[in-house]
């Protein structure tokens, strides 16, 4: 089981949170002003790297604030963590 | 290529066994084929059997970073059905049933085909609808499709706990009696005899790094044992599709998620149908060595991983309980996982892609096994007429912008919630 | 009036006085807090009109410090996320709680709400407790970790929770930890089971209702 | 010793005072506390335990510990029987039953045993080339190969036993208390640092308790056993130590994870656990550790010969630790086969016990350390030979030796004459495999060793380190200070101490090189002319033979191999045989091991219980049930229960001798005739506040919340980002900038993840706070006719008019004296109310409902009328909103607003969401208004026969679903909700109801989905 640290709760077991999939989509500002191609990508479209990816979770049974998760998706390891509204620390590798 | 038969046997077995031919062959790579399939598992496999087969096309490589068959083919719970409400799966995966029914003449091989039956059990009455819809579709669209009451389902599988205060009760089930399972390596192994025997390379221990385009069109593959021309590819890497497409340049709804499976040490016979639940998250079926074999849960997040952690196991383990209290005192022998390729609607890809050439098999989520044989034929036609046939070809890359998603469960753009 | 009118805890009926379990010295006891008064406060705690207005009402400081609590005058305020916090009072009307919270918020960008009833506070004291809470919780809960005063949300028995360390019992070890658990109201009687079950192997105690 | 032969006079760690008696198949015997059932066998002089898997070949016990592959057995009888049980690991207790397994009629006569005649027919793989014709004969041959296979059989009743959980927390976890894990224990414990010790065994000690040197008792004192007990004492005080026994480690996982499984209860008799029935059979812990040391010791390994599986064939420390642990004599006459120094002690000790040895064969020319020594004791010591072939059936009856050919490669080859020696004991020992499992399973790399040929720890991935035995280090005294220091550098890193401890002194018990001479020998060739089979994997019968098939099949990969012959793939997962396997794969591809590779190493390490794994939470408790604060008055009013997510909601009050259709039947008509109440308090209740909390709901729901009135419902559906429904519901405007929104029972969870992550990810600059108040209030909605007479004397300070309090309104006021919330919506189409009181007064308020309901004749009604009123009423709930319908599929086109933007507005527009073939909701009746629309009936536009069980012939063209159906009381009439391609064009039609699995067909008029009161009249009444 993970332990990931809650940027606020600390290191927590994995069992706490649920996870949200890829943490760098922006909802196009104006979705009216989106193309098709821009909103499929947004809604369907994702990176799916071998290593460090970056990805949401919520401390569902915490704080249940949406945070961020550097993970290796190789190896499992925890590379960062941070809060869901602005950019993780450190570089994607 | 020695034919299998009892008689082969008996003659091998006076001689001591010292006459057995290779199964198939280790050539080195040629430097270009008509086809590369990368993926050596059994839809890349099978798809160049049937290129071989059926479209004479046997200038053919697969190439597999490991050993064959050692992908999702080599880790699944070996469930076959084709139990698909909707017509477009349906058709699909009731192509590949009727293959599964003559694959072990068809290919000398004994894949163990055993159509033990599939019951899914209903714990509420919603539930109970949407089976009867799910039969009623079968049934129309032309597969065999029952549903149980409970008493049925009780003296199917007698240890199955019916009683009342269970925690979910069994309410009745949708049995597919042609379902059942197969023995996974045999269907690889078979398929990498057969296809090898019709002329197809299978090159072992080769890794494809990356895909070599001139212009908009295909050239060959990079690979760990250098580079081999192809005038087509075809992808077929399961878990690995997304990593794969990324050296074509190509995005994909998909992401990749660890599942595991696990088996109990192996008693005498005490389960003799496949049983699955959707509502405990579980599926069990017991092998003819004995084994328990069972999973249920998606651990839920992006891996590469082929291993997962102990709470899934916890939670499958306590569906299998829940619904099979007498087991409590059996053991579990072993837990992996296998990486699986969770698309956005749950149903799998099987097309041409935007790149000339470029062929993809793919995402075919944790149901995959079952659909081996026939997604090996639709493939193999699809790259040989560089057009699918009718029966993938709903199963694009395009659908997904098109808003015609081929959605079982309804679970939305969400990967982990197929 | 609402005093004189009937109120029924999730746990009437399940929370039956007496010694249980195995034999020899009860490692635990199990008790219900009741009536106490909850109030779920949300707001910015960078905001010093906030921050003043709830010291205002509670004569306490928020505690800004992630799964720390504030204890005095018969009032704890408990950290539940970065803008979140449980105002726990004994002895006051909750209803009063939250308008005069609401009051002293004023126009403050602040939400309040009385949640005294949505949730049920089960005390587990004595050596055993954390023993009795680790069968289903994986929050670290030896003093070390857990010392008096703190806090956390966790899981237990697959159903969420609030975890308060009340006290840690004498020089902060192991000797009567004091667990108040906060578990919403219709998981209350699940969890009850839970917990009486496996505090069988402890031997416990049941204290009857306040 | 009458009935114990095989017991020696005096000496091991057993109670000779506590005398236990047990039965083997049927038969009764005695041994001692501190025996295990196979050292008690052994005494008693029973040899044959059990029967192989494929061949049913008689098979004894061959080692003394958790990696035995042979002595398995059925464990107890009834409720409690357990399969596969090793009888090296069960420790006995009074009364214990056992019964060998996989054997018809006997254990010694075995009739399955034939197939042993037609073995050289059935090599590895023979399965996968025959029984293919004719192909519906599968099933028949499978039939034959199920009851063949399987080994022990499973319980058929539930399991009488309890299994708890235990989450932990340490700073360093040692795995495995031998030398290196008690002085790992105790430098980490001397630091104060949090420790846990886990070892598989009854006590602590590791393979220490094996040797002579650990025996005490006042004739032999022994500074070993001294200081095991020294160091157990120590640790057992201090305060921060745990220290488990009969605990495996059995799987290390992510982020220093480990699974521990302690047996707590299973070394018990029955009237022993029964005298403490809180007490778990088994815990299971789930330990997160900062640090971790692997002190899990080394496994010996057979070498391979024909024969090698006859009963009395044992690995060497085996028979070594039944002499000096247990006071058990394995055989009478020993000859011990080897390639390394430990088995000499071994055969020292096996002399001192009274074995007479009849020879040591020592397959290195020169002999070892222990050569000269054993020669001195008058043993014979043939270097340089090896033995080719055990004789004997059901017991071993002597071997054969030859010399090893100088040339020999690792392979071994034998020459010269043939030498019988007769013995009843064979003790092997091909060298140690050190326990790489965990450390593998932690994603650590195993690196192969020559100088001792095996697989060792390389370099480590998690927080984790090996020590002792199990990092290939076989002294004694270096193992415990190769312990301490890795248990003082885990205490370190772990934040405790930052002096390394003092090195462990003591005296050391007589230690011996392993590293045999020249090339390890892992199988001994068949002698010219020889037959016997050989055997690797002794579980699964894979024999020597078997891998060589594989290769030359082309099963090369080690993978292949594994799964060809399925070796290693038992339940001792070839804990003695993978590595042999893998050399002897190696050596015919002309390969080194380590080009070979291992196959991977899983958890768990052996195997664990399911209902350990479990642990209490099954069967009812499988998930945590929820309960609404009116559930004990639903319970005394004989309601049935059903689950909606983990809420237990009345599904319909039947009344005495009231059938179930009878009663919802009654239920519903009753509501639209008079007055009903029903418990909602499951709907999700959303507390949204904030100045942007209008803008939120803007943004979330697909029509428009900026103009809804204080003190005014509005009901809003909300879609996914790809254009679908994803809930409905309704919001109410409580105050200026105060919402509450509900959900469906099913989406409240999923909807508050929603809002939240909107919130906090999408818009964080929008100021509005979410808080779930679910919990917090009772929901109660009254229907019908005479609602309002009844709120009216229960709610006497609100103005019930429908002037003052229309339809859509939200009034605040006492109900029964409770403070509350009164809505006036509507799902049942009548005129109805929702009343929302604190939980505490849920039961008051609704009692007090009842109570005024009396003169207006009210019921309780539960889900099943709820469904059939909302049916009635055409509104749409799950069956509908099914993840695959869009707005306007379900009619709530219109609603969706074109001023603003919305989630899963732009993906709502897709060609694949707006084409004219969507399936719209419509309404259905039977055309003769009498039979019923079948449950998931699918629509087609003509008649159809009968559809056989098999399916239809040609396919046959759907346009359409039923996706909810009853019988309406009030219309007296079947009814049904539908989605049907082109559906709102088609009322009127007559199409057909197909259900294949009911085996009926029903003709049905389409019509608008609205089948009571299309005009709202009495819900604005
Ligand atoms: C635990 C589990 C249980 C399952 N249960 C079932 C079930 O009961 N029924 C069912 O129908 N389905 C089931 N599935 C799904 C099913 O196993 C898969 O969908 C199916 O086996 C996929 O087959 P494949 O041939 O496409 O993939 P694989 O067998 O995975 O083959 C893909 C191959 O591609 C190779 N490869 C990857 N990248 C490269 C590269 N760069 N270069 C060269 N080669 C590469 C891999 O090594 C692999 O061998 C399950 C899956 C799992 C993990
Ligand atoms: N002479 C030789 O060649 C030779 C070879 C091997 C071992 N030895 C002797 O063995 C001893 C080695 O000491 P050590 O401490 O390294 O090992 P050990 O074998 O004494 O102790 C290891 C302990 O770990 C336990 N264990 C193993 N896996 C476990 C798991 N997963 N969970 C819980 N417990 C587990 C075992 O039951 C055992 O008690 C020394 O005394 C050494 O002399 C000698
Ligand atoms: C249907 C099925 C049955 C299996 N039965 C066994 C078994 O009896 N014994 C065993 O050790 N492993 C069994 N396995 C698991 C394999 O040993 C192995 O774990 C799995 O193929 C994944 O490979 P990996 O663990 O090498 O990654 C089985 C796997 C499958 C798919
Ligand atoms: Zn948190």
């Amino acid at each position: 089981m993970h332990l990931i640290k809650c940027p606020w709760c600390g290191e927590r077991a994995e069992m706490e949170f649920t996870y949200g999939g890829d943490g760098t989509l922006t909802r196009p500002a104006d979705p009216e002003a989106a193309s098709d191609a821009e909103w499929t990508d947004y809604v369907y479209f994702r990176d799916n790297p071998r290593g460090p990816h970056e990805e949401l979770w919520q401390h569902a049974s915490g704080c249940r604030r949406w945070i961020k998760v550097r993970r290796n998706t190789l190896t499992h390891e925890i590379l960062a963590t941070g809060p869901a509204d602005r950019p993780l620390e450190g570089n994607a590798s | 290529m020695t034919r299998y038969s009892i008689f082969s046997l008996v003659r091998n077995g006076f001689g001591g066994h010292r006459d057995w031919p290779e199964a198939w062959r280790s050539p080195d790579p040629k430097p270009e084929y008509d086809v590369v399939i990368i993926g050596g598992g059994g839809h890349g496999l099978a798809t160049a059997y049937y290129l071989a087969k059926e479209h004479g096309v046997a200038n053919v490589a697969v190439v597999e970073k490991d050993w064959l068959g050692g992908g999702n083919t080599g880790r699944n719970t070996t469930i076959v059905r084709s139990n698909y409400m909707i017509a477009s799966n349906a058709h699909l995966y009731e192509k590949s049933m009727k293959l599964w029914e003559g694959l072990s003449q068809d290919l000398n091989y004994n894949v163990m085909f055993s159509q033990r039956g599939v019951l899914n059990l209903a714990h509420s009455d919603p539930q109970l609808d949407a089976f009867a819809r799910r039969g009623n579709s079968m049934r129309l669209n032309g597969i065999d499709a029952e549903l149980l009451d409970r008493d049925q389902v009780e003296a199917m599988v007698p240890l199955l706990d019916c009683s009342d205060d269970a925690r979910y009760p069994v309410m009745g089930g949708l049995l597919q009696r042609r379902g059942g399972t197969a023995r996974h390596d045999a269907v690889a192994w078979g398929y990498a005899r057969g296809a090898d025997s019709r002329g197809v390379d299978i090159i072992q221990q080769c890794e494809v790094t990356g895909i070599r385009r001139d212009g908009g069109r295909v050239t060959g593959v990079e690979t760990s044992r250098g580079f081999i021309g192809a005038k087509k590819i075809g992808i077929a890497v399961a878990g690995h599709t997304g990593h794969v497409a990324a050296m074509a340049g190509l995005r994909l709804p998909i992401e990749s998620h660890v599942l595991q499976a696990m088996v109990s040490e192996p008693v005498k016979p005490v389960l003799d149908t496949v049983v699955t639940s959707g509502a405990a998250h579980c599926y069990i079926s017991q092998t003819d060595k004995g084994d328990l074999v069972f999973g249920g849960d998606l651990d839920g997040w992006n891996t590469y991983a082929q291993r997962g952690n102990f709470p899934i196991i916890e939670h499958v383990t306590a569906a299998v309980l829940t619904l099979f209290p007498a087991f409590s005192r059996l053991r579990l022998m072993r837990a992996w996982g296998g990486v699986v390729d969770m698309t956005m609607d749950g149903s799998p890809i099987i097309a041409k892609l935007p790149v000339e050439g470029l062929f993809l098999n793919g995402g075919w989520c944790y149901g995959g096994f079952k659909a081996t044989p026939g997604s090996g034929w639709v493939f193999a036609h699809t790259i040989a007429q560089n057009r699918p046939h009718d029966l993938n070809a709903a199963f694009t890359l395009e659908r997904f912008g098109q808003g015609r998603t081929i959605d079982e469960k309804g679970a939305g753009p969400v990967p982990g919630a197929h | 009036m609402v005093e004189v009118l009937p109120r029924r805890s999730a746990l009437e009926g399940a929370l039956e006085a007496g010694t249980f379990g195995a034999g020899g010295t009860p490692g635990l006891t199990l008790s219900e807090r009741r009536r106490l008064a909850i109030v779920h406060v949300a707001g910015d705690a960078g905001d010093p009109a906030f921050t003043d207005a709830v010291r205002g009402r509670t004569g306490l400081d928020l505690p800004i410090e992630a799964n720390t609590t504030a204890a005095g005058n018969g009032r704890t305020i408990l950290w539940l996320a970065p803008n979140r916090w449980l105002v726990v009072c004994d002895g006051e009307e909750s209803a009063a709680l939250e308008t005069g919270l609401r009051d002293a918020l004023g126009s403050t960008f602040a939400a309040v709400n009385d949640v005294s009833q949505g949730r049920t506070v089960i005390r587990v004291a004595g050596a055993r407790a954390p023993d009795l809470l680790a069968k289903g919780c994986p929050l670290d809960l030896h003093a070390r970790a857990f010392p008096t005063g703190a806090c956390g949300q966790s899981s237990l028995a697959k159903i969420n929770v609030l975890v308060h360390s009340v006290d840690r019992g004498a020089d902060g070890g192991t000797d009567a930890p004091i667990l108040d658990v906060y578990v919403a109201r219709g998981f209350a009687l699940s969890l009850w089971e839970f917990l009486t079950d496996g505090a069988g192997e402890f031997g416990y105690t049941i204290s009857p209702m306040p | 010793m009458t009935g114990q032969p095989f017991r020696i006079a005096e000496g091991g760690r057993i109670d000779r005072a506590k005398p236990l008696t047990f039965t083997f198949d049927g038969r009764a015997y005695q041994g001692f506390q501190g025996d295990t059932l196979a050292s008690a066998l052994l005494a008693n002089g029973v040899r044959v335990v059990g029967r192989s898997f494929k061949y049913h070949r008689p098979r004894g016990i061959v080692t003394a510990g958790s990696e035995e592959p042979n002595a398995l057995v059925q464990l107890r009888a009834g409720g409690r029987t357990e399969p596969n049980t090793r009888a090296t690991c069960i420790e006995l207790f009074d009364g214990l039953s056992a019964e060998s397994q996989n054997r018809w009629p006997s254990v010694d006569f075995d009739l399955h045993a034939l197939t042993g005649l037609f073995s050289r027919f059935m090599p590895s793989g023979f399965y996968y080339k025959t029984f293919k014709w004719p192909a519906w004969m599968w099933m028949t041959y499978e039939k034959f190969i199920r009851h063949a296979a399987g080994m022990g059989r499973s319980p058929t009743v539930a399991d009488p036993d309890r299994y708890d959980h235990r989450y932990g927390h340490c700073d360093v976890l040692i795995a495995g208390a031998g030398p290196a894990g008690l002085a790992a224990a105790l430098a980490a414990g001397r630091t104060g640092a949090r420790v846990i010790v886990a070892d598989e065994r009854c006590e602590p000690g590791g393979s220490l308790l094996d040797h002579a040197a650990t025996q005490g008792g006042p004739s032999a004192p022994s500074a070993a056993a001294d200081w095991i007990a020294q160091s157990v004492a120590e640790l057992e005080a201090m305060p921060e130590v745990t220290l488990l026994r009969r605990c495996t480690v059995f799987g290390y996982y992510d982020h220093n994870m480990l699974g521990l499984l302690e047996q707590v209860a299973d070394h018990q008799s029955q009237s022993q656990s029964k005298a403490d029935p809180f007490q778990p059979r088994q815990r299971l812990w789930q330990v997160r550790a900062k640090q971790v040391v692997l002190a899990t010791g080394a496994i010996e390994r057979p070498i391979v010969f024909a024969g090698n599986d006859r009963p009395g064939v044992m690995l060497a420390a085996a028979a070594r630790a039944y002499v000096n642990r247990y006071g058990v004599r394995p055989g009478n006459r020993a000859v011990v086969f080897t390639n390394n120094d430990s088995a000499y002690e071994a055969a020292l000790d096996l002399a001192a016990a009274g074995v007479a040895v009849a020879a040591i064969v020592d397959c290195r020319a020169e002999g070892g350390a222990l050569t000269e020594t054993a020669r001195a004791q008058g043993m014979d010591c043939l270097t340089g030979y090896a033995v080719v072939a055990a004789k004997g059936g059901k017991r071993v009856t002597g071997v054969t030796v030859m010399a090893l050919a100088e040339d020999g490669d690792a392979g071994g080859k034998v020459t010269g004459g043939r030498r019988a020696i007769a013995c009843d004991l064979v003790c092997v020992s091909g060298g140690w495999n050190p326990t790489v499992h965990l450390h593998s399973q932690s994603r650590g790399k195993v690196r192969f060793d020559d100088a001792i040929a095996a697989f060792v720890p390389g370099e480590s991935f998690q927080a984790e380190r090996s020590a002792g035995a199990a990092r290939g280090t076989f002294a004694t005294a270096a193992c415990r200070a190769e312990g301490a220091a890795a248990g003082g550098e885990a205490a370190r890193l772990a934040g405790f101490g930052d002096t390394p401890p003092p090195a462990p002194s003591g005296d050391e018990p007589r230690q011996a090189a392993l590293a045999p001479a020249g090339a390890p020998l892992w199988s001994v060739p068949q002698a010219p002319g020889g037959h016997g089979k050989r055997f690797v994997d002794q579980q699964h019968d894979v024999t020597a033979e078997d891998v060589a098939l594989a290769v030359r099949e082309g099963y090369h990969s080690v993978e292949h191999l594994k799964r060809y012959t399925t070796l290693g793939m038992a339940t001792d997962q070839g804990r003695t045989s993978n590595v042999i396997g893998l050399a002897i794969l190696a050596q015919l591809l002309g390969k080194d091991i380590a080009a070979v590779g291992a196959t991977t190493f899983r958890p768990p390490y052996t195997p664990v219980c399911l209902g350990a794994i479990t642990g209490r939470e099954t069967g009812r408790h499988f998930a945590p049930t929820r309960r609404s604060a009116m559930h004990p008055w639903h319970q005394a009013r004989g309601a049935r229960f059903v689950a909606a997510g983990m809420w237990l909601r009345p599904q319909f009050y039947a009344r005495p001798n009231e059938a179930m259709m009878d009663a919802i039947h009654r239920e519903a008509k009753h509501v639209r005739q008079h007055v009903g109440m029903v418990d909602v308090s499951t709907l999700g209740k959303i507390d949204i506040q904030g100045p942007d909390a209008a803008e939120f709901l803007n943004r979330v729901y697909i029509n428009g919340f900026k103009k809804l009135e204080t003190g005014r419902c509005r009901y809003g559906v909300m879609l996914r980002e790809d254009g679908l429904v994803f809930d409905d519901g309704t919001v109410t405007r409580l105050s200026e900038n105060r919402y509450l929104m509900t959900t469906t029972t099913a989406h409240a969870g999923p909807v508050m993840a929603h809002l939240e992550y909107h919130l906090q990810v999408t818009w964080p600059e929008l100021k509005v706070h979410v808080v779930s108040v679910t919990e917090e209030w009772s929901a109660i909605a009254i229907a019908g006719p005479h609602s309002r007479a009844v709120l009216e004397r229960v709610a006497g300070g609100i103005d019930m008019s429908n002037r003052a309090f229309p339809f859509m309104g939200f009034r605040q006021g006492a109900v029964a004296g409770v403070p509350g919330r009164v809505f006036r919506i509507s799902f049942s189409g009548e005129l109805a109310y929702e009343i929302n009181v604190p939980a505490d007064h849920g039961l008051f308020v609704w009692e007090a409902m009842m109570e005024a309901g009396g003169a207006f004749d009210i019921i309780p009604y539960g889900t099943e009328a709820m469904s059939i009123l909302r049916t009635e009423k055409g509104h749409v709930v799950g069956g509908e909103i099914d993840g695959r319908t869009s707005a306007d599929d379900l009619g709530f086109g219109r609603m969706m607003s074109q001023a603003k933007d919305f989630i899963g507005k732009h993906s709502a527009r897709r060609p694949g969401l707006v084409d004219g073939h969507r399936q719209q909701l419509v309404g259905l009746t039977p055309t003769d208004r009498k039979t019923r629309i079948p449950r998931g009936a699918r629509i087609v536009a003509e008649p159809i026969g009968q559809v056989p069980k098999s399916g239809a012939a040609t396919p046959v063209g759907m346009i359409g679903a039923v996706t909810s159906q009853c019988y309406s009381p009030n219309l007296d009439t079947p009814i049904a909700l539908a989605l049907v391609e082109r559906g709102r064009d088609r009322h009127g039609e007559i199409l057909y109801a197909a259900s294949p699995v009911a085996g009926i067909t029903v003709p049905v008029t389409v019509r608008d989905p609205v089948f009571i009161d299309p005009q709202g009249e009495r819900l604005r009444g």
